[in-house]
């Protein structure tokens, strides 16, 4: 039976918290009511209120008590009950987790679980897409899987992981997409990139939800004699630079697309990686399709004029195609 | 330990001031009401809101009685659940459901939904999302108000579960010690989404909290207007006069799930069976009766203009357009 | 008498406190001691208790209550004792005072003051360049002066802005820079980009105590034959994009220089600019030189090898000339 | 009102455990006294060492007093003014000096300077600059603790103008809530910086934020080492019998600047008359020979013997080389 994104995230919590009784989750309405994402439900059933801690209202203290269970030893996965409240526990995050092993060699191994993204209309505060402001802040890993598979991989190296991981799990993805995953127990590497389409013309690099307005943009494009490869980065930092290259060497010209605003975003970070590392291999400016620098707006004709899609990514591809 | 325990009921017996504010404040608690009940209860279910929906069902006395006792000049800084004193202050059903709906007529013209709206022409400031974050923002509005040399106060409302922010008492603490205007109107509703307040705090009262930062604070009857207009009158006329903050605990229950999603199975039911007794709208009611204020007749004809009222509103907004996409760029920056 | 960068930022404050009575400042320490770095010594003696606020340490209400001030429509100035404790403030500064306007028509005109970078022996937290969380960050106005001048006139912009700015004040420069200012008012306009330098073969764009850097680099290279074009960005957010391209059109080699961190630095979002931009005008590799991707060390050989500098300017400069 | 009037004094008596007590604690707070003169009066002007530099001059008792209560299984974690604890725990003074210094023998290797140094072994936690981060940590410290079922405590340390901060109220109200095993430690040294606690908090004492959290608190004397180690047990007692956290208000004196750059002009001259009077260390020794423990011949001895240890430690740590810049890239993740 195929696995949604959201009960792979659920499946992959479950068997690490059966696996390793260090891990435990900490968060907002995440025990008897089980999530507001129902992420977690049936978890404190199972497991006990031990193990599955109803907080305050309190990120700050949700990522702080992460932290210092998680210098005791333990593997704390606390949950932000939306992306968008996660600068409540920022200093928590960008101070005090990024920083200890690099000053005092002190591991902090939590992952903070942040839903995020749009196209849920949930306006201004209950739809951004944070990653660059963790993406930036050095000390921090930061991961944003595309697919149920990749949802569950990537979530159990999380835990299994010694320094803090911020994952973003797309709200958009949640029940829209499923696959058949493997029985048993699979890991998703961190820091590597998958190649998810193989084309010769042009290469879309991307991450999240936008894997699939890539794939969209792509399958459309094949009738018109454009091959596009699609390179997935999944693991947003530590950054898989090397994946980024080749698929520029191989294809030439390349397009950026993601979901979160332009300025300051992950394209930016990623066209100097290729003009740094393979200048001489471009035939053609990198281009960015992203959202535009505004907050997310929340009624439907803004917000879809707001997003990224397969449209507006087509519209370039043919034009960088064409160069 | 029930909340309703603590309530010292309201005393009884209306002086002319009080027939006033009852008879106003009847008709905006059960406009707020109707407004609700459609939104949550109709237009969401039929998908013509989307997004996230709360109402302040049962809590309608403590955004109605609070801003009754507030002057213009005073500056409201509403929570999620207290869409009352929108309507106090004169804004009208259609453009709530407009902003609702997300159409241009909505108090944000589309960019915000829900009760993210504010109009800094009629004092009142548009709330984010994050729980108490408006708290040291009213703190600073307080600051304006008497830099300004008014005589008049902020209203700052949140929920029990907001006091848990670590914004919530810089806020407070930061009033406190600038001996600010500002009155604290916490709305406890026994919950915050599905987390009870003994999950939320190590102290049985919000009002526990005044105390901690040399502030008065006090417990309120919430699901009684008059218990909560008057609580306002002090609370006003302590901060008025220069002795700072002032911390009103209003007692409630959320007769509804958080939000237009929950069914709120977590609530006990014996719960819901105490408070559904004290639901406020009823409760006036019969007061004004056993006073000799209006019959039930008038009652009735009451509750009739009032959904007359609202389906012309949502007349109205659905007729409202939706913004221009080429908009979408415009006021990031002046 | 030439005028320190500190002294340049003290009068600018002076001078708009004395030419609009709404402009009052909010911070800590700043009052009886003056602030941290003695910015505001002498103003509470000036201006009394209503105008010149000592707050306790409470980041998130010192910017908080600036936002409730400034809608109310008083222009208060926030001061952070240091901008690593900006984290603190985050929510705030990210979510309240960014979306006001493009939500609700709500104008927060308020400036933060924060005294950030290194090579001070600060430490990883009292020496950090915070800039690109803002940045990305849309509705907010970002700001690094360079100079005595520009600081002065920047900081005057800043309070007569109707929208939010971030204020950095490199903490490095305050008493090593000093210059003759122009008596009577002025003020430097946000959004604009200035040429320190101009030069033939090569562009450095850069912005804050970089500039400098940059300069001795222009000068030790000239014997060398090697003509540099620097570019002062002076304000980060809106980026004078026009002025970038520009430089870039004219000289075709771009050399990209800032303190902050490399990763999702400034230097990734203007990198991007060139390409979709003037891409055809590029005659080499565009090139980052920044502080690499940990916390700020705090020994000095470590710092030292963290901060970029003339030298490291130097070699990258000749291998693109040479390119 | 001045601090030192609302503090019972120490009833005096010296049981054969206290007289232990009263020994080992005169020999880390004259070692902290000593090693903290050498940093802020020598090492700092002859600019040997960088960056900010904090003491806890006058507060000695209180990192001391409370760690010597502690068992080795509990956690500490200090803040900027609690070097006492580091020797308690049995880090050389040769290692802190070097930490200072930014060379490798330091505990962060270079990495960071001054107080911000841990270390994992001996259960100490590093703090971060931003004040009141390690209150939420503490409580996840104990939170750990309870669910390794290890009976230990987390010590959380923090100043009077820290409280003011959102993280202290949001990691005290969960380690409320939670019954978690802390106790919090609290330096009221009567400033923050130049501010002064009645510009810090609308409150009298701390200690009055206790009840707004469930939880009992005490005020100390902070300047008698046998009044802290006694409220200590007391505090550690609560907490391990899982009652949850508990409050001690230590209140002391920063005989001082803030950093050994500020003159600390701010502080009127009274202030520091009558703290003077409570310096911790020669008020433990007047308590003791009063009590025939010792004689001033033993007292000299021992600052002889301290003077010695320090000039030795400092020769270490000069020797010890500062760190390799190409280890500049190691460490940021594993
Ligand atoms: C900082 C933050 N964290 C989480 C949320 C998600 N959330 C929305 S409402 C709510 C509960 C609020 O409870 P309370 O303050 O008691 O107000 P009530 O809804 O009961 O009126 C939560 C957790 C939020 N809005 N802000
Ligand atoms: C969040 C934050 N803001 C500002 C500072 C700058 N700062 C360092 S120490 C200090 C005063 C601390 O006062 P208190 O908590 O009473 O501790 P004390 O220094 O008196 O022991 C300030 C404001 C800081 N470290 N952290
Ligand atoms: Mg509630
Ligand atoms: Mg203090």
């Amino acid at each position: 039976m195929p696995t949604t994104y959201v009960e792979a995230i659920r499946e992959g919590l479950w068997e690490e918290m059966e696996r390793d009784p260090n891990v435990l989750l900490i968060g907002e309405d995440i025990g008897v009511y089980g999530g507001a994402f129902k992420v977690t439900a049936g978890f404190l059933e199972k497991f006990g209120e031990k193990r599955v801690v109803d907080t305050p209202i309190s990120e700050s203290a949700i990522v702080g008590a992460s932290i210092g269970a998680g210098l005791m030893g333990l593997r704390p996965v606390a949950e932000m009950q939306f992306s968008d409240f996660i600068s409540c526990g920022f200093d928590q995050i960008v101070n005090f987790a990024a920083k200890c092993r690099y000053r005092w060699n002190a591991p902090v191994p939590i992952v903070i679980r942040a839903p995020s993204g749009g196209g849920i209309h949930g306006g201004p505060f209950h739809s951004q897409n944070p990653e660059m402001w963790f993406v930036r802040t050095p000390g921090l890993k930061v991961v944003a899987p595309a697919t149920a598979y990749d949802a569950k991989g990537l979530i159990k190296s999380a835990i299994r992981d010694n320094d803090p991981v911020l994952f973003f799990e797309h709200k958009g993805l949640y029940r829209r997409i499923k696959e058949d995953l493997p029985a048993g127990d699979f890991t998703v590497p961190l820091g590597k990139a998958k190649l998810v389409r193989k084309g010769r013309h042009l290469s879309i690099i991307t991450y999240g939800a936008m894997v699939w307005v890539a794939l969209e943009a792509a399958e459309r494009l094949e009738p018109e004699g454009i091959d596009i490869e699609i390179l997935d980065l999944r693991t947003l930092a530590p950054l898989d630079r090397d994946a980024v290259c080749e698929t520029a060497r191989k294809t030439s010209k390349v397009l950026l697309l993601h979901e979160d605003t332009q300025t300051g975003g992950l394209a930016g970070e990623l066209t100097a990686t290729l003009t740094e590392r393979v200048w001489e291999y471009l035939d053609g400016p990198i281009l960015r399709i992203t959202a535009p620098d505004t907050p997310v707006p929340f009624s439907p004709p803004l917000e879809e004029a707001f997003l990224p899609n397969a449209e507006k990514v087509i519209e370039k591809a043919r034009w960088l195609h064409r160069y | 330990m029930s909340a309703a325990e603590l309530i010292t009921p309201h005393p009884g017996g209306l002086a002319s001031e009080q027939a006033e504010v009852a008879h106003r404040g009847l008709y905006y608690m059960s406009l707020m009401r109707e407004v609700e009940d459609r939104i949550e209860r109709k237009l969401y279910r039929q998908g013509k809101i989307l997004g996230g929906v709360y109402v302040g069902r049962g809590q309608e006395a403590i955004s109605v009685g609070t801003s009754l006792a507030a002057t213009p000049e005073d500056v409201l800084l509403p929570s999620h659940r207290d869409m009352g004193l929108f309507f106090v202050r004169g804004v009208t059903p259609a453009r709530v459901f407009a902003q609702y709906m997300g159409r241009v007529g909505g108090l944000t013209r589309g960019r915000d939904g829900n009760m993210h709206m504010g109009d800094l022409k009629l004092n009142i400031i548009s709330i984010i999302s994050a729980m108490a974050a408006c708290v040291p923002v009213g703190t600073g509005v307080a600051m304006a108000l008497r830099y300004q040399g008014k005589n008049a106060v902020a209203f700052c409302f949140f929920g029990d579960g907001a006091t848990s922010r670590g914004d919530w008492h810089e806020g407070v603490n930061f009033a406190a010690v600038q001996k600010l205007p500002v009155v604290f109107v916490c709305n406890n509703n026994q919950y915050a989404y599905s987390t009870p307040v003994e999950k939320q705090m190590g102290c049985a009262n919000v009002a526990d909290r005044g105390p901690a930062y040399g502030i008065p604070a006090e417990i309120v009857d919430g699901n009684d207007l008059l218990a909560v207009h008057e609580a306002a009158q002090r609370a006003t006329a302590h901060a008025r006069s220069g002795r700072g903050p002032y911390l009103m605990e209003c007692k409630s229950f959320r007769m509804t799930g958080h939000s237009a999603h929950d069914a709120a199975d977590y609530v006990p039911k014996d719960l819901w069976d105490q408070w559904s007794k004290l639901d406020p709208i009823p409760r006036l009611e019969s007061k004004m009766i056993e006073q000799g204020l209006a019959t039930q007749g008038e009652f009735d004809e009451l509750h009739a203009r009032v959904r007359a009222e609202v389906d012309e509103a949502v007349a109205w907004a659905e007729n409202s357009p939706y913004p221009d996409p080429s908009t979408l760029l415009d006021d990031v920056y002046e």
